[in-house]
């Protein structure tokens, strides 16, 4: 098991402030780091800001009118804010956009092939990929001459990630794998997710709602509400932190409790407001 | 009156083949205009979803640098080169003053830029070669212009040799842009932008570079239309207005298809002559060719709703 | 702290939904009516109602119209200008064949005709979508103006093929015609104006207005909770091209006196779609916004370099005039492309929370 | 099956009789086999999940009872009669109300006028009395606003009520979802991954919603989900689906023990 | 201050073409004016533009912005003219739009205020027809009416129904749209395949080059077809050059390079750099046609001045001075104007004068011309005038007239 401590620091978010639309402040001064060849877990609650926080790295918030207003973004020591998506790209940095967003019109190989776009290193290189990529996520080889736009959720998220993967990524941003999967490819995935980790020496940030498996996974988390780290810690020491145990993972000290009795008591955060 | 409808034009056909057959090379003929018209249109809308009205005004305004750099005294083919440069400098432009603040807007703000676009290249464009009526440089292209006279029939046919050299550069254009789209990388990646440029971005497709390339290839093509329709008709800004021809095209081709595109022209020009020719001006008063490819178009979109070759459009809930 | 909403509280739903719920909103609006309904018509001279005033509220009533299909019910239109036509020729036709007909009744009935009109090409879009549609409006506009030019019945088969609107007299005073007074086709076309915004303001922000703007998001799921995509279109249609039609009528007989069918091809459609959205589609302050810039603009840049004493010629001024109105429309686009209303509300949002930034 | 006698569940709730029967449904796309004859049914009051490996078929089933798609085969019988095909709006307004996998709402609205679109089918005026903002419109519009007010109260969205939705993040824009489909007073609820993508304590949250609708409305629910916890929890009877088949269905306890269902979807017994 | 005499001018847009060089001829005149006499009577002439680019509504919008000072309006297309018709009689400004403009305009008494010297579309169709008849008898002929589809293009078409009628031949009116004007291939197959006698061409703008071009193309004998005084620019012929030869236009005004106005014009004007026209435009048809328009305004005024006796004239002084022109051979060759344009006199009740034209032919390089003097068939046409323009005012009541007009 890797720890932030021993290992290089890839990606360092400093204090950033985003805002979008020039008056809507989502971003409080986020500050994380991604240690190479690791899996950091960004965790929190609807809206807390984790989907903005990985658009900012990879700066896709300028089509949707948000800016980073404060702080810095330093991949490798150097500083990224100002850099294209695509020049982030090429320096190996790719994320995997919530919601899946597969091109629908293409089929699912020209799908991962567009993953490769980037790429200069030969065809040869590329088709090797490919058929990683397939050994990966079978059932891709299966539909690859479907178009994507009719593909059900689950093989659009193995598209996307492995979308991702054909661009020979040294850092992965993966924005809520887990959404809308049934239980058994959700482990698949992250299966994947660690396979390709260990295998391919890809580091991830990984932004989930499902904590439980996230933290199963990762190695480092940060929990993330209203614009703000509010926790962060080693994801062992964080499955095993009461609060998050009692908010995130709905396991308190009487053990799991059932959603039929949701309506006889309700959970009241501790921290923050 | 029924007669007149249904039975005398299509007398008048087979006892004129001669006069039919030239209809319908005369459309066939601006049927391929039109289509290159569309080609552009469609090559930017595949890489954006921008609707190009521009697509019109670039015609005019390739047309008329050539003949006005050629007015200078510069040799035709280094014109044509020159030309293209300033296509290219146009298409940066473009990109950079335009559409990069644009980006992820919704289509028809985007639309509606591009009618602004079209605005001030009219106005830029008056300025600097003025208004009047020019004469494309045809033979300096080494573009010949003799009319070639067949007799089927005994009739009489004129196929003008501009026309047939229209006629194959289109055929060869269209090749060209399908092998380009369908086989290649950036081909690919100009299909996924279309789709979803926030994830076209977020695999690192530059949409600068994509975009500048698209609005230049839209240039060349304008250029080659532009060549095309001025040594018919002149170059001027009325032609402008064949931009709308382009629509209907489009449309019944499907937005996305080359292929559309060309079929949608070929269609249109043809059955548009024939009908003026037969139907519009014995009985409707004549120049329905304004309308009548329009109402083909919407005629076909009703049983066709992404048009005869467009993509279907995936409606899920 | 001008725009203070603190302590301004709702105590019932109705007081929420009346029509301007902060109080600053409504002194502002009784400044604008006051304005136009007293001093414009005070001070102003011909030039100004001539140039400035009629036509831009004219064309709002006409992006209005517009906006409700396109803003409001997210069908895409480029065929205004023929329904505008409809309107007039329709206006047209009943001044004389009823010479006795009331000119204000005349010009809010030949909108009926622009409706029936609209829906009819309004059928189409229960099929076809997006840019896909706008073939429907413009088969539409190009049709239509065809048919103003051939059928000769429309204009009474004169020699031109123009209309030409005759004087016609209300309450003893030249409403239209030559012979009518600026001012006078001021107030009918002020009064006319008021009263549709006001029909329009009540229609979107009610139950049909929101039927509209489903189907405009997301029409699929509009239609699987229950909305009529049907009925909801073609009454979007309907509406928008009646709004349309009273604005083609009062374009012909209270400002520009006739009429040939090129009036209405699609330059004017582009100009009213310019309109509506600089002005900000989905919103009806927008399309006031938007008139007085597009049809104030022009008039301001011809004077301009007179004003500045700069010796060019006035073909190239025009020339100049397009590259602007260009430059703007795209300007503009970029600055806010929700548009000018959005620009407003923008402003407004940092005015509430002004002084304090967030 | 089609017997009107009900049963009571295990914390002591009376189910009623057959309201929905979908009997052998078949649905294809061109080649593709979405659903392949399958029937089950779904009774007044109870919580009916579906649950199965992605693309299975579970939202094609919800688009079928919505009428969104047309059975290639098969009959739906609702209320005891045979429903012909029809439109999704006129399934809508015989009380059918939904929310849908990937958000559907009307982005540039308020959540206000986002759920009173919910109260549409519910809105009689004429275009007169609504373009005049008198009579009927007006009462009809106060009425109805009181009655989403309640709802907005009981979901809790109180605060972003005149928010534009587009910019709430994802887990409001559920409730919101929610909360318009509840405005429409249905009788029965169909919630496509009403849960995915939220944490355990909005899980919770909306846990209580769906069983507060369902037991003081009596509302008839059917739900798909993939948290297993949710569904074993939650539901009254559970349909598994699996390539368009069914491989089970019966209580959640039965389900969660079937072997057929371990091996398609849950991959470990939970 | 001085005579304000705007000109609502269209140097843009798809009709520049023909529009630049016309325009230039007429500011030129005035500038030369100016330059050489310090105006007329004394008093400097200000002949500013106003840019419609042939639109309707812009024109409608310079009409309105510069009546409140000017002593005429000169509308530059038919459209305009129409429209501001009716405004002109409240506002009481004279029209001038010489050799364009509503035909009726020239019954004076009924149109006080509106000018169209020295002749009509009427007269123009009038005299085609005659030079036709010369060639041979029409009766049994086909006759082909090319034409803009826009008001314009329509004007003459009551003139040649009734003539159709008179003389015989068969009449086959052929609208060119305006979105066609470059791409006339459907009119030209169906002028292919009705094979008429003559084309008569009421064409503007891009459409002339495209006719013509398609002319060329499609083999049509160019010497069996005429076209209006605005199809007869040079710069459309050139396109075809050689191919166009025999291709005739009428005309009331010919470029004449020696008159002496020419001179002047070169030597204030054109030499003095004040001049937008380029070396080739000035031996033009329209170039001098422009001059020759001015010509005609800057007479009314001079003959307003000299019978009110005053240096600055009112629009109405100035009516009354367009009400009696008289461009005798004499006052021409005064004027420097040497067969530039046809003599003719204006009164109150004919306010076109009714000039009479010529017929140029295209040589190849340059029109010529091919007939002497033809003068219209104004029995015809005046019947025809009084009829229409009666039908006008009814339509327009109250529509005031001239009643002091005896004539
Ligand atoms: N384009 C936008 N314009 C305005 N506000 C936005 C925009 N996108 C996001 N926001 C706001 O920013 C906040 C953070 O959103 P973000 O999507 O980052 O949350 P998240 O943690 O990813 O939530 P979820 O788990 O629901 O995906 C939310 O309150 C949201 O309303
Ligand atoms: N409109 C359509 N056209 C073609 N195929 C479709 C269409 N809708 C669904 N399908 C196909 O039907 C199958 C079932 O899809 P469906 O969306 O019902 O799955 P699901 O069970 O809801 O899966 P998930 O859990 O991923 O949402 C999939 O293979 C999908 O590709
Ligand atoms: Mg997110
Ligand atoms: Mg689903």
């Amino acid at each position: 098991m890797l720890d932030a401590g021993r290992t290089e620091t890839l990606l360092e978010v400093n204090n950033i402030e985003v805002i979008y639309n020039h008056v809507i402040l989502v971003l409080k001064g986020v500050s994380l780091s991604v240690p190479q060849g690791g899996i950091t877990a960004l965790l929190g609650g609807n809206g807390a800001g984790k989907t903005t926080t990985l658009k900012a790295i990879s700066n896709l918030l300028h089509s949707e009118r948000g800016e980073v207003t404060k702080g810095s973004i330093v991949y490798r020591g150097e500083r990224v804010q100002d850099l294209d998506p695509a020049a982030l790209v090429k320096k190996g940095v790719i994320q995997v956009m919530e919601g899946r967003h597969c091109f629908e019109h293409l089929t699912i190989e020209e799908n991962l092939m567009t993953g490769a776009f980037t790429r200069r290193d030969g065809k040869g290189a590329v088709a090797a990929d490919l058929e990683m990529v397939y050994e990966y996520f079978p059932r891709l080889k299966e539909r690859r001459k479907s178009q994507a736009g009719y593909t059900s959720g689950g093989e659009q998220q193995m598209c996307a990630i492995g979308r991702a993967l054909m661009s020979r990524p040294e850092t992965i941003l993966l924005d809520e794998p887990s959404m809308g999967l049934a239980p058994q490819l959700v482990e698949q995935i992250f299966q994947i997710v660690k396979a390709v980790n260990e295998g391919e020496g890809v580091s991830f940030l990984l932004a989930e709602q499902n904590t439980n498996v996230a933290l199963r996974y990762a190695h480092y988390g940060y929990i993330l509400e209203n614009g703000r780290v509010v926790m962060d810690g080693p994801a062992a020491d964080l499955r095993e932190n009461p609060d998050v145990k009692e908010f995130y993972l709905g396991v308190s000290d009487e053990g799991r409790k059932s959603f039929r009795d949701v309506r006889s008591y309700r959970r009241r955060k501790r921290w923050l407001a | 009156m029924l007669n007149e409808i249904f039975i005398k034009p299509f007398v008048d056909m087979v006892e004129a083949p001669d006069f039919l057959l030239q209809v319908l090379w005369e459309g066939l003929v601006s049927g391929i205009l039109y289509a290159l018209i569309a080609l552009g249109f469609v090559l930017i809308y595949r890489s954006s979803r921008i609707f190009n009205f521009a697509q019109g005004i670039m015609v005019v305004f390739a047309a008329l640098t050539l003949v006005g750099l050629h007015a200078m005294g510069v040799p035709a083919w280094i014109c044509v080169v020159l030309t293209l440069g300033v296509m290219f400098v146009l298409a940066v432009t473009i990109e950079r003053v335009v559409l990069r603040p644009l980006v992820g807007q919704p289509d028809i703000i985007l639309f509606m830029a591009t009618i602004g676009i079209t605005l001030f290249l009219i106005g830029f464009g008056e300025i600097i070669f003025g208004g009047e009526n020019k004469v494309m440089i045809t033979e300096e292209l080494g573009i010949p212009t003799d009319s070639v006279l067949l007799e089927p029939w005994g009739g009489l046919l004129i196929l003008e040799q501009k026309d047939i050299t229209a006629v194959a550069v289109a055929a060869l254009l269209v090749v060209a842009l399908l092998v380009f789209l369908n086989k290649t990388r950036m081909g690919r990646a100009i299909r996924a932008l279309g789709d979803d440029h926030q994830a076209a971005l977020s695999v690192g497709i530059s949409l600068q570079t994509i975009w500048v390339l698209v609005w230049f290839i839209a240039g060349i093509i304008a250029l080659v239309t532009g060549i095309a329709w001025g040594a018919r008709a002149g170059v001027s800004f009325a032609l402008e207005v064949i931009a709308y021809k382009a629509l209907p095209v489009l449309m019944l081709g499907g937005l996305e298809s080359i292929t559309g595109a060309i079929v949608g022209g070929l269609m249109i020009g043809m059955l548009e002559k024939l009908f003026e020719i037969y139907w519009g001006q014995p009985l409707l008063g004549g120049n329905t060719e304004t309308w009548f490819a329009f109402v083909l178009a919407l005629i076909v979109l009703l049983f066709r709703p992404q048009g005869l070759f467009g993509e279907r459009i995936i409606e899920r809930v | 702290m001008l725009y203070r909403t603190a302590g301004q509280f709702k105590t019932s739903y109705q007081a929420d939904q009346a029509l301007f719920p902060v109080r600053q909103d409504a002194v502002l609006l009784g400044v604008v009516l006051l304005f136009a309904w007293v001093i414009f018509p005070l001070t102003a001279s011909e030039f100004a109602f001539q140039t400035l005033l009629i036509p831009i509220l004219i064309y709002s009533l006409a992006a209005l119209g517009l906006n409700l299909l396109t803003g409001y019910a997210g069908q895409l239109s480029l065929g205004t200008a023929a329904f505008m036509g409809v309107g007039a020729y329709a206006c047209y036709k009943l001044v004389t064949l009823m010479p006795w007909l009331n000119p204000v009744v005349a010009i809010l009935f030949s909108g009926a005709f622009s409706a029936g009109v609209g829906v009819a090409f309004g059928i189409p879009s229960l099929r076809i979508k997006g840019f896909y549609l706008a073939i429907a409006t413009l088969a539409a506009q190009f049709f239509l103006v065809w048919l103003f030019e051939k059928w000769g019945w429309l204009y009474n088969y004169n020699a031109s093929g123009a209309i030409q609107v005759p004087n016609l007299e209300m309450f003893g005073v030249y409403v239209a015609g030559p012979q009518a007074a600026s001012v006078v086709q001021y107030f009918v076309v002020l009064a006319v104006v008021t009263l549709l915004t006001l029909v329009c303001i009540n229609l979107t922000r009610g139950n049909l207005g929101r039927s509209w703007k489903a189907t405009r998001d997301m029409d699929i799921a509009a239609e699987l909770i229950g909305i009529n995509l049907m009925r909801s279109k073609l009454t979007a249609f309907a509406i928008s091209s009646y709004m349309v039609g009273v604005a083609g009528a009062l374009f012909v007989f209270m400002w520009r006196g006739a009429a040939e069918p090129n009036l209405f091809d699609i330059p004017l459609s582009f100009r009213i779609l310019f309109i509506a959205i600089i002005g900000g589609l989905g919103s009806i302050l927008g399309n006031y916004l938007g008139a007085i810039l597009i049809v104030g603009l022009p008039v301001l840049l011809n004077t301009l370099p007179e004003a500045l004493g700069l010796p060019i010629s006035s073909a190239t001024v025009e020339h100049l005039n397009i590259m602007i109105v260009g430059s703007l429309i795209v300007f503009f686009l970029i600055i806010e492309p929700h548009g000018l209303a959005r620009l407003w509300a923008l402003i407004r949002e940092k005015l509430i929370i002004w002084p304090f930034p967030h | 099956m089609t017997d009107t006698q009900g049963y009571m569940t295990a914390d002591g709730r009376q189910i009623g009789g057959v309201l929905m029967e979908l009997r052998n449904i078949t649905l294809r796309f061109g080649g593709v086999v979405a659903i392949k004859d399958i029937s089950f049914d779904i009774r007044e009051g109870e919580i009916r999940a579906i649950i199965g490996p992605n693309g299975a078929g579970k939202s094609s089933m919800l688009n079928i009872i919505s009428g969104f798609y047309t059975p290639s085969e098969g009959e739906l019988w609702y209320k005891g009669a045979k429903r012909p095909p029809m439109k999704p709006y006129e399934v809508a307004r015989m009380g059918v109300a939904r929310t849908f996998q990937n958000i559907a709402l009307f982005e540039g609205m308020s959540v206000l006028d986002n759920v009173m679109t919910g109260r549409l089918t519910h809105m009689k005026a004429g275009i007169a009395s609504q373009a005049l903002w008198w009579g009927k419109a007006r009462d009809e519009e106060i009425a109805n606003r009181e009655v989403v007010e309640k709802v907005i109260d009981f979901l809790e969205i109180q605060a972003i009520r005149k928010t534009p939705v587009g910019r709430l993040p994802y887990g409001l824009k559920k409730r919101v979802e929610l909360a318009r489909a509840l405005a429409a007073d249905p009788s029965v609820l169909l919630l496509d991954e009403p849960m995915a993508g939220m944490n355990v304590e909005e899980k919770e949250d909306m846990s209580r919603f769906i069983l507060d609708v369902n037991d003081e409305f009596g509302t008839t629910i059917v739900l798909i989900e993939h948290d297993m916890g949710v569904v074993m929890d939650l539901s009254d009877r559970v349909v598994v689906m699996d390539y368009g088949k069914k491989i089970g269905d019966g209580p959640p306890e039965e389900v969660r023990s079937n072997q057929d269902v371990i091996d398609a979807y849950l991959g470990v017994a939970h | 201050e001085g005579l304000y005499t705007p000109n609502l001018a269209y140097r843009t847009g798809p009709f520049a073409a023909t529009g630049i060089p016309l325009m230039n001829g007429q500011a030129d005149y005035m500038a030369m004016l100016n330059a050489r006499d310090g105006g007329i009577g004394g008093v400097p002439v200000d002949f500013e533009e106003c840019e419609t680019g042939y639109s309707t509504e812009k024109g409608v919008e310079c009409y309105e912005k510069t009546k409140g000072k000017a002593i005429v309006t000169q509308p530059w297309s038919t459209g305009i003219t129409l429209q501001v018709l009716p405004k002109t009689n409240v506002d009481e400004i004279p029209i001038l739009a010489p050799g364009y403009g509503f035909s009726p305009m020239a019954d004076g008494k009924v149109f006080q205020w509106a000018f169209n010297a020295p002749l009509s579309y009427w007269d123009g169709a009038s005299i085609i027809l005659k030079f036709l008849q010369d060639q041979g008898d029409l009766s049994g002929k086909k006759v082909a009416f090319l034409h803009l589809d826009h008001p314009f293009g329509k004007e003459p078409l009551p003139y040649l129904e009734t003539k159709a009628e008179a003389l015989g031949f068969e009449l086959l009116p052929i609208p060119v749209g305006l979105k066609e004007m470059q791409n006339q291939s459907a009119q030209w197959l169906q002028i292919r395949r009705e094979r008429p006698d003559y084309v008569i061409m009421w064409g503007w703008g891009a459409m002339n080059a495209g006719a013509i071009t398609e002319a060329v193309k499609t083999k049509f004998p160019m010497e069996n077809m005429l076209g209006v005084w605005w199809s007869g620019h040079d710069a459309d012929l050139d396109i075809v050059g050689e191919e166009g030869k025999g291709y005739k236009s009428v005309s009331w005004s010919f470029p004449n390079p020696d008159a002496p106005v020419m001179a002047d014009v070169k030597q204030h004007v054109i030499d003095a750099g004040k001049s937008q026209a380029s070396a080739e435009e000035l031996d033009g048809v329209f170039y001098s046609r422009g001059l020759v328009i001015s010509a005609i305004l800057a007479e009314g005024i001079h003959v307003a001045q000299e019978h009110f006796d005053k240096a600055e004239i009112s629009p109405s002084d100035l009516r009354w001075g367009l009400e009696n022109l008289d461009m005798s051979e004499a006052r021409l060759e005064e004027l420097g104007l040497t067969g530039m344009v046809p003599p003719f006199s204006t009164s109150c009740s004919n306010h076109a004068g009714h000039s009479g034209g010529w017929i140029l032919e295209w040589d190849g390089a340059k029109f010529v011309k091919a007939s002497d003097l033809i003068m219209p068939d104004s029995e015809a046409i005046s019947e025809l005038e009084v009829s229409r323009a009666m039908e006008y005012a009814e339509a327009n009541a109250p529509w005031p007239v001239n009643e002091d007009c005896e004539m």
